[in-house]
């Protein structure tokens, strides 16, 4: 086991891409992303029961070791004020194999 | 007489399925149609309308008719969000003003099919190329609106607006309704008779009943904003309303000038009047972020949308009556 | 003779699709149906029987005929669920007992539907205000069942429980499938021969193919079931096949005496003998969560749904055509 | 980034509702919910592929400061005691935007 | 006037469905189609096909010919994946080597029904025990890849192997999709008429509008794969388009030998050409998690289905032609 | 409240089996699944729009004490290492009701 950070967030399924990417540009090893998330925040409901896909959230998680998240957040913060969404940023112990 | 007609339309499934959908949420009875099943339904449209335009134009022709009529529904959906941006202008910022300028600039295509099904049960035709009208109108809203957005917002993360010129085009004109259409017209324009034989049965002796399922979805859906029309405000329902009638007028007026067929004018009247809930929304997601969506989605989801098709086509229609007889 | 009905029965390409499912499970093929197609089978099978009865009854009229059998329908659904009560009651606390006493109180669409396509096999005829029948035998017994609950279980929660007892009627009267089936009744019966020429290409032509893939999934989800009968119980097992039957013999007894068509009569015995898996567990896990839902979702699913289609339709018909001839 | 706390909820979807309104009335600033996820626990399987909904967990987060985060967990409490369902809580670093 | 044939095929709507499918992903339209929709089409078409040829079957009888044919079946069934096996050896290691060389050795069901739509426009009939002939040919090839990876993979974690091959078998020969042809080709087989008067409306009547619509999700799900073909390599590319030249020539030759009629000889030379991309990689997955998965899966699903539905559907046919005239 | 171990599994659906498996072995009072994520990592992109099951990777999470957590995390890792994913185990703290 070894230490690690887990940075997840959750964004309007447009603007998903703009979140991979940053996290492509850092060299994470992979991510998980879970589509169609439904919620709440200042942007009002996103029902994902919209005809159009622009009301739809993602939620997506990486998990990578605490300089790179540093990193990466920084890189995602502007991203979030423009678009809204929420980051969160935990410690997990990552099992090796 | 105008009565009848409201009752003529009212009185077919499709129309009592939207209001049986509408119902359904204010009597929260939980009814539901889980994604993507009402993804599949507008797939089916678009793929439906679309063929079936083709093969009644590789019947028609592509006649000097045909053209006037394209021209015509070019020259709407360019002038229509120009005119409403500076009604709206009135009451909202830029950003809004765009956005639901566009909307309405643009069409709804469950609007424009459940007005084909209210003439057919009227017995009056159009022609085929109406679907390339409405497919041409769909587009140019959007580029008008952030032509506008360009010329009036000062626009400080400039260069960051640049980045994404190229690619808000491109979502403009390729984006998925548009396209599936274009391909669809396409391919029934060119396997003709022989394509329809095999298609007819799945995309067209189906075509009612899918109409009729969709629209329970859609009464549900639109029901489901209408808590939200408080905080749109009047100003903004009576545009959801006034706008789409005088844009009929518009366009019957133009129908007139230019004598179209009766069919086909009502259906551009239709076509003008209509708003936009799936392409125009998605594409001002993406390039005008500071819109409200609840705003124009509301607007034309829940406002503009029942309105045509209940109260909306039988008017359109009667005018369109009185005048060609 | 009663085994040819059997063979008859079986042989319809919807039971033996129901049959693959199950077996497809026991094979542990991994074949599933996802959600929401399921979804999107039983919405279409209840907007098709609700269009079809309604235009069935658009054409028969409102007679007394019908008046007798929606009499006797209601009295099945509110004396079914008391006596079955007070028979769980030997074995079972309160809360499964209501809970399993509502489940059979109530009906299941899909053996219905089944029994309609046996019936046609037949070439014998049901009226179609039998759909009006089983709308209104689905909500009686949810009904009956919190009133039985509220006699008899000491209530301390009481005022909870109080603040709830509206939602819990609307949830009982207005559930989705419910609603669902009115609606489409309704449309059918106004809309009548006009609107069935819209709708029977995908509602009335496709609904025996729809059906046979609905019962794929059915026969897929009741045999991932079966390994809970174990946990059932004899007794519950027993109740599950010898209380759909007698349900069923009183039906066909009632039907008898109030003279019901043959037909109405086999419909009525159907609708009697089966339980609902759908309207029914869901009003019960919102109301009485003290129930354990894999006793009467079981019941209803694994056991009493699989015999009603495969040996109780020939068995209830055999035993009307007795009496009918 | 500042210390908040995460409230994880796992409940059948049906008394969802019941779990929104705790978070409306203590005025969280927003919610993500999963529909549908699959479960194993004391009400046995929540297979999600029932013909009802009844059977269907829904999972739901939302992060707010600790203070909150403890008024909603006792209002949570006898939801979770009538309905069954998991209710966690954690800690993360949320990034201001 | 092989080319007649090229254009013949291209200008049937569900081919250009597949190719709009593509396009819409090289220009970026975001057009998608959700699951489970392609489930929704998969489960349909296995199912048409099933029913369709057990009807044929019921009618046609089982012959001498149909023995031959599927005798042919299965022959090549179990012959080619060995000889792609050695092939593939020249370059890759004995994991990818059996993996892909049980994708070729299967079938594609899509490719199947494509060149029976593309037969038909011919108006050239085949039997319906082509379908029995198909699901033959699906499994076979897992098995052989296994033993070939039992007799040359140095097996160091023998016994964890061991447990699983009783495993590996059931899900060979039980697969979802070869379980679903089976049962339906029964259900086709044994209601005969009668079932198929009550499926056809469904299965049959709407089935080259629903291949039409599963065609361009496929051409989605294709062209998204596209960009990995440079990873494929040049060696694996020219296999994935003359592997199953070759495998069709072989198909056309046995069928000369054995005289096997025109039809039958071209449905089982697109057999013996197409690759699996459903049932044999989820076996591969779950067996052989050593190999790529993108090495198989997009030589089958973006090389060598494409290829075979626009030039090889004509390619064998043209030969097939000038054989038998 | 009690303190417990969450353990989050990312694997492909077809092997999710193998974990709930352990997870059973080991007696914990329940887990929570969510299907069809995607992903990325190693072996790719997990796209979980193929035609067959075998790119969808499933979600899964239990939560359990931590004596148990070790032991069903040494017993995840020789599944990890043949069929990929990833594993994590973070604190929580747990309502009880
Ligand atoms: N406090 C919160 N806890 C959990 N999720 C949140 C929270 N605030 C916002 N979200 C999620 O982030 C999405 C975008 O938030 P916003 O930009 O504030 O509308 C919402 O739709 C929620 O899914
Ligand atoms: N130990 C656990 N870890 C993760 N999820 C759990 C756990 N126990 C219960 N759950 C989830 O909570 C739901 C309801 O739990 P229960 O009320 O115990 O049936 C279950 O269906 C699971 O989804
Ligand atoms: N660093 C990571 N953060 C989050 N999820 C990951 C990470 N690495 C891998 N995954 C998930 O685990 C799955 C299998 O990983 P792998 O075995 O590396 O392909 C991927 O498809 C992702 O969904
Ligand atoms: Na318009
Ligand atoms: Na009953
Ligand atoms: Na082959």
């Amino acid at each position: 086991m070894e230490a690690r950070k887990k940075i997840e967030v959750v964004i309007d399924s447009y603007h998903l891409g703009k979140v991979t990417e940053v996290f492509e540009k850092n060299g994470i090893s992979g991510y998980t992303i879970i589509k169609d998330v439904i919620g709440k925040g200042e942007r009002g409901l996103m029902s994902a029961d919209e005809l159009t896909d622009a009301f739809k959230n993602s939620y997506i998680f990486t998990v990578c070791n605490e300089e790179k998240a540093l990193k990466i957040l920084e890189q995602l913060r502007p991203i979030l004020k423009k678009y809204g969404g929420v980051c969160l940023l935990s410690d997990v112990m990552w099992l090796i194999h | 007489m105008g009565f009848d007609l409201l009752i003529q339309n009212t009185l077919n499934p499709p129309i009592l399925f939207f209001i049986a959908g509408m119902l359904s949420v204010f009597l929260r009875t939980d009814l539901d149609i889980p994604q993507p099943l009402p993804k599949l339904f507008s797939l089916y449209l678009l793929i439906s309308i679309g063929i079936h335009g083709g093969y009644e134009l590789s019947k028609s022709g592509i006649t000097t008719d045909v053209i006037t009529v394209l021209g015509l529904a070019m020259f709407l959906a360019f002038l229509v969000p120009i005119y409403s941006f500076f009604i709206l202008r009135l009451k909202l910022d830029i950003y809004n003003a765009v956005a639901i300028a566009a909307t309405y600039g643009s069409i709804s295509a469950v609007t424009f099919v459940t007005a084909g099904a209210f003439l057919e049960s009227l017995n009056i035709k159009f022609g085929g190329y109406m679907v390339a009208a409405m497919t041409l109108m769909e587009s140019p809203a959007i580029i008008i609106g952030l032509i506008i957005l360009n010329l009036f917002a000062n626009n400080k993360n400039n260069n960051s607006e640049k980045t994404s010129w190229k690619e808000i085009l491109r979502e403009a004109v390729f984006n998925p309704s548009v396209y599936l259409l274009m391909v669809s017209l396409f391919i029934g324009y060119i396997t003709a008779e022989k394509g329809w034989k095999a298609m007819e049965p799945l995309f067209w002796t189906l075509f009612k009943g899918m109409l009729a399922f969709f629209l329970l979805d859609m009464g549900i859906i639109a029901a489901k904003r209408i808590g939200e029309i408080k905080k749109v405000g009047m100003f903004l329902v009576g545009f959801g309303i006034f706008m789409p009638i005088f844009n009929a007028m518009l366009a019957i007026f133009l129908g007139y000038i230019f004598n179209v067929q009766k069919g086909d004018t009502f259906m551009l009247s239709v076509l003008a009047a209509s708003a936009s809930y799936i392409a125009v929304p998605a594409a001002m997601r993406l390039s005008v972020p500071e819109a409200n969506p609840s705003l124009y989605i509301t607007m034309a989801l829940a406002i503009t949308f029942p309105f045509n098709i209940t109260f909306g086509l039988p008017l359109y229609y009667f005018i369109v009556n009185l005048i060609w007889g």
